[in-house]
């Protein structure tokens, strides 16, 4: 049938090359202009405590962000996030009533989010709903059911030893929220990169129809990563009901929307299909700094949300403007 | 005919008739004409935004600024009445109208020229918009005293028995049903978001039609942003906070699809009403204020469920045709 | 140079040119679709463009229509120079095109797809609603279809959807009315009521380009052809002055045999067994068997339901009863991936959608369902997997700059081949060809028909549904006819003769006994 | 000597009310010379938001931090984190859990808020009726601590009927629909306690819009500045609230004095300037002043002030 078979090389582009070019770089532009002039700004900033303290800012939304990219990238979303960290932390309020000790308590968080990551998952691959309505619809139901059980009350009296996953330091300014931030980034970076689970992610996103047709299991695979991010909002609860040190019904309130945010300046296409784990590190990184650096210069709040909503647009536009002036 | 009363909004209509009758079988008088007028009244803000929300997602876009549009329209329009109180009302209407608009084909712009994913660009200008109120203000009210007289009278003049602010309601439904299913526009609107690829062919321009979805939504949410101020006699940076995605929720109940192409004035209209009946009809019905937000999220939730069953595509039916073949 | 030239007074023989096309460049990143070429169209003539996938032809329509915006060149109507800056401009200038994908809106009506953009109108310059569906009515008579104008159009079957794309360009009164693989789609039947319609448009005096891979249609209706390739013009000329050979060879630029493969029919034991399939609505009582080293014809009329079965026994669609067995042992598939684990795989019809994914790069396409095979407990190894790659694609003789090239950057018959690497990789038994050279031109259609005999040489059991009877008659072993959901015939290699499959897939009584 | 810093957070920032106690907090600092204010809040209400506001204050090395805590409870592990960094904390108006602060100050007492919020709907009827209370959110810890402090003085009032409890989550429009729920649920009902400022506008509007001025009064807590409207229209009769530049004032003062090592065990008494100065109970905390009411007699002189 043919006469000489040519041999296809691999790659046209080495992945150094590659890399070099892409977003994650831009970004670390970004991130690193930032350090600098946060640097100058503020005599405050360049302090290892200071700097440890401005961690706590982003670890637990990051921690989600990263399970987020994954189902982002597979052309889904979950709006429900914060609602779930409301009610595992509120099951674990509760827990503590009944007398739970700091194990159960935290076995309580992760399989709550899980549950909540299930039902999701099953209204969205179970029934074939849009994932963007439907985790709208569960944002109100988990936090509402949270509000049905916790109404004006307040769960506090954790155990003592409880405190430490979002107020203990494993080692100097090093805390355990950012540790556990660094190993769940690594975690994330292998299973996005490096396995056959990834791969079906990105192929899911690109076209779904297709992915079905080479024989991935589509509804099984967005399944789990609706479980990952229910994990992951069970793994933030743990955390930041440590940090609080309590429970109200209104915890995590609007952190969707940040946790969106994050994970699209992390370079992680909205409509799917791209991104990386370590564009979403770094994009929690420059967040942090940001309302950290802000935060020092005693700038208002709704203005650092102006810079975030500025930055995300700008540094999204600023690829397109150059390649139009370009061409 | 068959169309519009499509299997999607003819079960809404009587979701819609079931909540009434639970609640007037134990408040008779929540179905009394004139509190059903006031019901539509309050809730005439919520459909003049649905309403241009539909239209975005119709293209298979999103617009999260609405919230936010509003509340800077509301804002500005204030500010603008404190410092030229004697500014007939007229005007007042097209400054909201035509600077919601802008703020709209800001959205647009960006979505259309440079192709940003709406999602992404409402996000940003979403607290773009609301900080910005922020900036104008310091972060002060404009309180009801320092509103002129017509300016707050407006929305509640009464014109043939009903408040003029659901005469916005009812002429925004009307405008844009003969919109949407009979003019050019309208027919766009459906084919950029149905399918971007064919109406491209078409001699449709997706993102110029994107552009004028966002722009219309900005105009209807500019106009909703002096209606809203000048009926609770108020403005400030936090105005209508988080109603972004009650209007969403309203289009998605209203069988709008996400994934454009689908929905329709009427149906937005419904899922409006349907939103404001519950909202209305909680406090009525001495429902416990925790239950709320755990009901409305169940509503949304079973809302997108029989929408999907009025739309799953029925396949092909070989073996049917043939059976009426023989 | 004979682009200097108007192309009337180069040939004395040939009528006017209602339209000319000359010095046409347009480029893509990174491909020369088409470089200075040039196209005539003459009034109440029909002109054949040919050309292998890839060749430009589809693209020349998409200038024509005001889609692309060529980068050099010149449109000429009537002797005049005209550009296309938007698709109305072109409508306006009187250039219709039914285009080769479907251009269509399933949530809208069919009157409101015909008339999109150019609607009638009434009062207050609102949308005329009845004059639009009268009009429609009108059109969709003249071509013969029974579709309702008020029917929602995703309730229509694909052969119908391709008649509203057809009624659609007539709705503009248009001088030149460009064809892009119009048959492609649809069944004898509308095929031959599509020849009709292409003569009352010539006797109305319009000119034709018809865009077709299928030589005996071009052969049959044509008058005038061009040839296209490698986005190069290559000859022009009547079509009585041509035989099917040279046009192949100028298509080509090689001679290629339309013999189909010779095979020595040798087929092994039983792999496949299907009993008693059944879907609530869309076909019933499926059975047959399938041999190793094998070729089995799925044959109906388009819309019999072929793919529709095929797509259950691959696991797409849930089914209402049956069994499967795969040498002699009952498998039960649930989803396309318990399918391939049984060693049964698919390539669909509809490439773009279900074969390939078009923003992932080769390679990672042809592995993604063997990523188990070249993976250690989850963790893909990146050697093994190009190597895995490099097997399969150089073994189709795939033709792309790299294997990190996107798949969306390669031509439809490089496509299908990406397909075809992607199952080869996972060793299957039993291969499913749904329609596996439509829409690909006559050098690949060859190579995808000598590479299908060479599987089944090696015993793999191969299904290959087809609506094109010279590949179902040159190919197959045995064929099943299908027929409203249902087989109505199973049919032995001495009796496979495009009369019968015809009178079975009809229903036409007398044959089918 | 440097400047001393005083970290004055609010729950938000651009709430009129917290902007006049910053105002009273630039006033004491110019009194006391030598002290910055540093007027700081988050943009939501939320307990999230103001920790990262107190780290950034941590890390500035501010030497006190008067706080309007959004969650009495949560923010208590990051307050300590403050003062295990030598940084004098304090709660006003909104109070933070006793383990977070040296102190509290309370606008006034609890009882005294619960009594007068009674008592200014009972002023305006003779002869009783009902009443109903709007609040902000159902979780608003000081709002429910003034309805209970009120339903327990409500047998002094003869007549005067509670007959139910909303939330308009300090939304205009929730507030709003949810004064029409009441009106068109307790045709009888006389008066509207709202006791936050969003809420009493809110009702103030919707009793305006029924055409129920006279028949319904609406009462509660809120600004002279925001409450003029009201008045004026003759809904409200008359409302009550501490003096928000007072609050600020003497928070300021009361931090002040603590980081330069003032006293604060139960009992202790603590200067606050012109505002004389306060004892703290055994809870840690204190109460300024009595609330003050409006009419129409005097909201013309205080609608500019705050
Ligand atoms: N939008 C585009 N972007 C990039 N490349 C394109 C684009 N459209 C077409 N091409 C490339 O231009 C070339 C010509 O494509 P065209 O669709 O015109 O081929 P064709 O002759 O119609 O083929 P077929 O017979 O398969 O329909 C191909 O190499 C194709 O990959
Ligand atoms: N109305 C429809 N609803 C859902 N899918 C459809 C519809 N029409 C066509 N399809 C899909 O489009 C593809 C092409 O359809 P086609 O008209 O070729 O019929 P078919 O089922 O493939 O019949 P056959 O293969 O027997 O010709 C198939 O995959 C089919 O599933
Ligand atoms: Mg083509
Ligand atoms: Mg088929």
């Amino acid at each position: 049938m043919t006469t000489t078979t040519r041999s296809i090389p691999d790659r046209l582009r080495s992945p150094l090359e590659r890399n070099l070019k892409s977003w994650e770089s831009l970004l670390m532009l970004v991130a690193i202009g930032i350090f600098i002039a946060n640097s100058f700004a503020s005599p405050y900033f360049l302090n290892a405590w200071n700097l440890s303290d401005a961690t706590f800012n982003f670890t637990e939304k990051a921690m989600i962000a990263f399970a987020m990219a994954l189902l982002i990238i597979s052309g889904e979303i979950d709006l429900s996030v914060a609602a779930i960290i409301a009610l595992a932390s509120t099951a674990m309020g509760a827990a503590v009533q009944a007398g739970v000790g700091t194990e159960g308590l935290v076995l309580i968080g992760l399989a709550v989010g899980l549950a909540c990551g299930a039902v999701n998952g099953f209204l969205v691959t179970g029934l074939g709903l849009p994932s963007i309505v439907v985790t709208i619809g569960t944002m109100s139901l988990f936090r509402g059911i949270s509000f049905i059980v916790l109404g004006d009350q307040v769960y506090k009296s954790y155990p003592a030893d409880f405190a430490f996953f979002g107020q203990g330091y494993v080692w100097w300014v090093i805390s355990f929220e950012f540790v556990l931030f660094a190993i769940i980034a690594v975690i994330y970076a292998v299973i996005l990169h490096m396995t056959n689970f990834g791969r079906a992610v990105y192929a899911i996103g690109n076209n779904a129809t297709g992915a079905l047709f080479s024989g991935i299991r589509v509804g099984r695979v967005k399944f789990t990563l609706f479980l990952l991010t229910g994990l992951m909002s069970g793994v933030a609860a743990v955390c930041l009901t440590s940090r609080l040190g309590s429970t109200r019904p209104s915890i995590a309130f609007g952190w969707e929307l940040e946790i969106v945010t994050m994970v699209v300046l992390g370079g992680v296409n909205i409509l799917g299909g791209s991104g990386s784990i370590p564009g979403v590190v770094i994009a929690a990184f420059v967040m942090g700094l940001v309302t950290f650096g802000l935060g020092l210069l005693n700038v208002p709040g709704i203005v650092m949300s102006i810079v975030i909503g500025a930055l995300l647009i700008t540094v999204i536009a600023l690829p397109r403007l150059w390649s139009m002036w370009r061409g | 005919m068959k169309r519009i009363l499509a299997s999607r909004e003819l079960l809404l209509l009587v979701a819609i008739a079931l909540v009434l009758g639970i609640i007037s079988s134990r408040f008779p008088a929540f179905i009394t004409l004139s509190n059903l007028a006031a019901v539509f009244n309050d809730t005439s803000p919520l459909i003049l935004l649905a309403i241009g929300q539909m239209i975005v997602i119709l293209t298979k876009c999103i617009d999260l600024s609405v919230a936010a549009n509003l509340a800077l329209t509301g804002m500005v329009v204030s500010l603008i009445n404190i410092s030229a109180p004697g500014l007939p009302i007229i005007v007042t209407l097209a400054v909201a109208t035509g600077f919601g608009a802008c703020l709209g084909m800001f959205n647009g712009i960006l979505v259309w020229k440079l192709d940003i994913p709406p999602i992404v660009v409402t996000l940003g200008t979403m607290t773009i918009f609301r900080g910005t109120i922020f900036l104008l203000t310091d972060g002060k009210w404009v309180n009801s005293h320092e509103m002129s007289d017509t300016f707050k009278a407006f929305p509640r003049t009464e014109l043939l028995g009903l408040p003029v602010l659901s005469w916005f309601a009812i002429a925004a439904v009307i405008l844009f049903t003969i919109v949407m299913t009979r003019t050019t526009l309208g027919r766009a609107f459906y084919a950029a978001g149905g399918n971007p690829h064919a109406a491209t062919y078409a001699g449709i321009n997706v993102g110029r039609t994107q552009f004028w979805a966002f722009t219309i939504s900005g105009a209807l949410a500019g106009l909703t942003g002096y209606l809203w101020v000048s009926r609770f006699a108020v403005a400030y940076v936090d105005v209508a906070g988080g109603f972004e995605l009650t209007v969403v929720a309203a289009c998605v109940i209203g069988g709008v699809s996400i994934m454009g192409g689908i929905g329709s004035v009427p149906g937005a209209l419904l899922g409006a009403l349907f939103l404001g009946i519950i909202a209305n009809a909680l406090p009525v019905v001495n429902i416990s204020p925790f239950w709320q937000m755990a009901i409305s999220g169940g509503a949304i939730i079973i809302a997108v469920v029989l929408n999907a069953q009025a739309n799953r595509t029925k396949g092909r039916v070989i073996l049917k045709r043939a059976e009426h073949a023989t | 140079m004979q682009l200097e030239l108007r192309p009337d007074v180069s040939n004395a023989a040939a009528p006017t040119p209602l339209l000319s096309l000359s010095g046409v460049t347009k480029t893509f990143p990174g491909v020369r679709a088409l470089s200075d070429v040039s196209l005539n169209l003459y009034p109440g003539k029909v002109t054949a463009l040919v050309g292998e996938n890839g060749a430009g032809k589809s693209t020349v329509v998409k200038v024509l229509t005001g889609i692309y915006q060529p980068d050099e060149g010149d449109i000429w109507i009537d002797s005049e120079a005209l550009s296309f800056p938007t698709p109305q401009s072109a409508e306006t200038a009187g250039v219709t095109a039914i285009h080769q994908e479907t251009v269509l809106f399933d949530e809208l009506t069919v009157a409101e797809n015909i008339f999109l953009g150019h609607a009638p109108k009434g009062r207050f310059g609102l949308i005329d609603k009845t004059a639009m569906a009268t009009r429609a009515r009108e059109i969709l008579d003249g071509i013969g279809a029974k579709i309702d104008p008020g029917a929602t159009l995703k309730d229509l079957g694909t052969a119908n959807k391709h008649l509203v794309a057809i009624s659609r360009a007539l709705s503009i009164d248009a001088r030149v009315v460009i064809m892009d693989e119009p048959t492609a789609a649809l069944s004898q039947k509308e095929i031959e009521e599509l020849y009709e319609l292409v003569e009352s448009l010539k006797a109305q005096g319009k000119a034709i380009l018809f865009i077709s891979h299928k030589f005996d249609e071009i052969f049959r209706i044509a008058d005038f052809y061009t040839v296209y390739r490698d986005g190069q013009m290559v000859g022009e000329g009547a079509i009585i002055d041509v035989s099917e050979p040279e046009l192949v060879k100028l298509m080509v630029g090689r001679d290629v045999s339309q013999i189909f493969p010779a095979r020595d029919h040798n087929v092994g034991h039983d792999i496949l067994e299907v009993a008693g399939y059944d879907h609530p609505t869309e076909f019933a009582d499926i059975g047959f068997t399938l041999r190793r080293g094998e070729i089995l014809g799925f044959y109906g009329l388009v819309g019999a339901g072929r793919s529709e079965f095929m797509q259950a026994l691959f696991g797409i669609t849930r089914l209402s009863g049956g069994t499967v067995r795969i040498d002699g042992a009952p498998v039960s598939i649930a989803s396309p991936a318990d399918a391939v684990a049984s060693g049964i795989v698919y390539v669909p019809e509809d490439r773009g959608k279900q074969g390939t994914i078009s923003a992932l790069p080769i390679f990672q396409n042809v592995t993604l369902p063997s990523l188990a095979r070249i993976s250690r407990k989850g963790f893909i190894r990146l050697a093994e997997e190009f190597k895995l790659a490099r097997e399969y694609t150089e073994r189709l003789d795939l033709r792309a700059a790299s294997l990190d090239t996107d798949v969306g950057n390669l031509s439809g018959g490089n496509q299908q081949k990406v397909v075809i690497a992607k199952w080869l990789a996972t060793q299957p038994k039993v291969i499913i060809l749904d329609e596996p050279t439509k829409g690909i031109d006559i050098g690949s259609k060859a190579a995808v028909h000598e590479f299908m005999a060479e599987l089944a040489a090696q015993g793999l059991a191969v299904i290959m549904v087809s609506s094109e009877i010279p590949e179902i008659v040159g190919m197959s072993d045995r064929v099943i006819v299908m027929r409203e959901g249902r087989i109505v015939a199973e049919l032995a290699r001495d009796q496979i003769t495009p009369e019968t499959l015809v009178s079975h897939a009809a229903g036409i009584r007398e044959a089918a006994q | 000597q440097d400047n001393m810093r005083i970290a004055l957070v609010v729950k938000a920032l651009g709430i009129g009310f917290f902007e006049a106690a910053a105002e009273g907090a630039e006033e004491a600092a110019g009194e006391l010379g030598n002290v910055e204010i540093i007027y700081t809040g988050p943009t939501d209400t939320t307990a999230e938001g103001q920790i990262e506001v107190i780290n950034s204050l941590i890390a500035q090395g501010v030497d006190a931090i008067a706080i309007s805590a959004n969650d009495p409870d949560a923010l208590v592990p990051a307050l300590k984190r403050a003062m295990d960094r030598g940084i004098t904390v304090i709660s006003w108006d909104s109070g933070v859990a006793e383990g977070g602060r040296q102190m509290h100050l309370n606008p006034s007492s609890t009882p005294l808020i619960g009594n007068t919020i009674i008592k200014l709907a009972a002023d305006h009827m003779p002869d009783g009726g009902e009443v109903a209370i709007l609040s902000a959110s159902a979780t608003a810890t000081n709002q429910n601590a003034w309805i209970e402090a009120a339903k327990e003085v409500l047998p002094n009032y003869d007549g005067v009927d509670l007959v139910a409890t909303v939330y308009g989550d300090d939304l205009s429009d929730k507030s709003y629909r949810e004064a029409q729920g009441l009106m068109a649920s307790y045709p009888n009902l006389k008066a509207i306690i709202a006791p936050t400022t969003v809420g009493i506008l809110a009702s103030c509007q919707a009793v305006t819009d029924a055409g129920k001025i006279g028949e319904i009064n609406v009462t509660g807590l809120g600004l002279p500045s925001e409450m003029a409207g009201c008045v004026d229209s003759g809904a409200t009769k008359s409302f009550a609230i501490w003096n928000p530049i007072d609050l600020g004032y003497s928070a300021t003062m009361l931090a002040h004095a603590i980081a330069n090592g003032a006293e604060t065990g139960a009992g202790a008494e603590i200067p606050m300037g012109r505002m004389g100065s306060v004892t703290l109970d055994d809870t840690g905390s204190a109460a300024m002043a009595d609330p003050f009411t409006y009419d129409s007699s005097n909201i013309e002189q205080f609608k500019s002030i705050f």
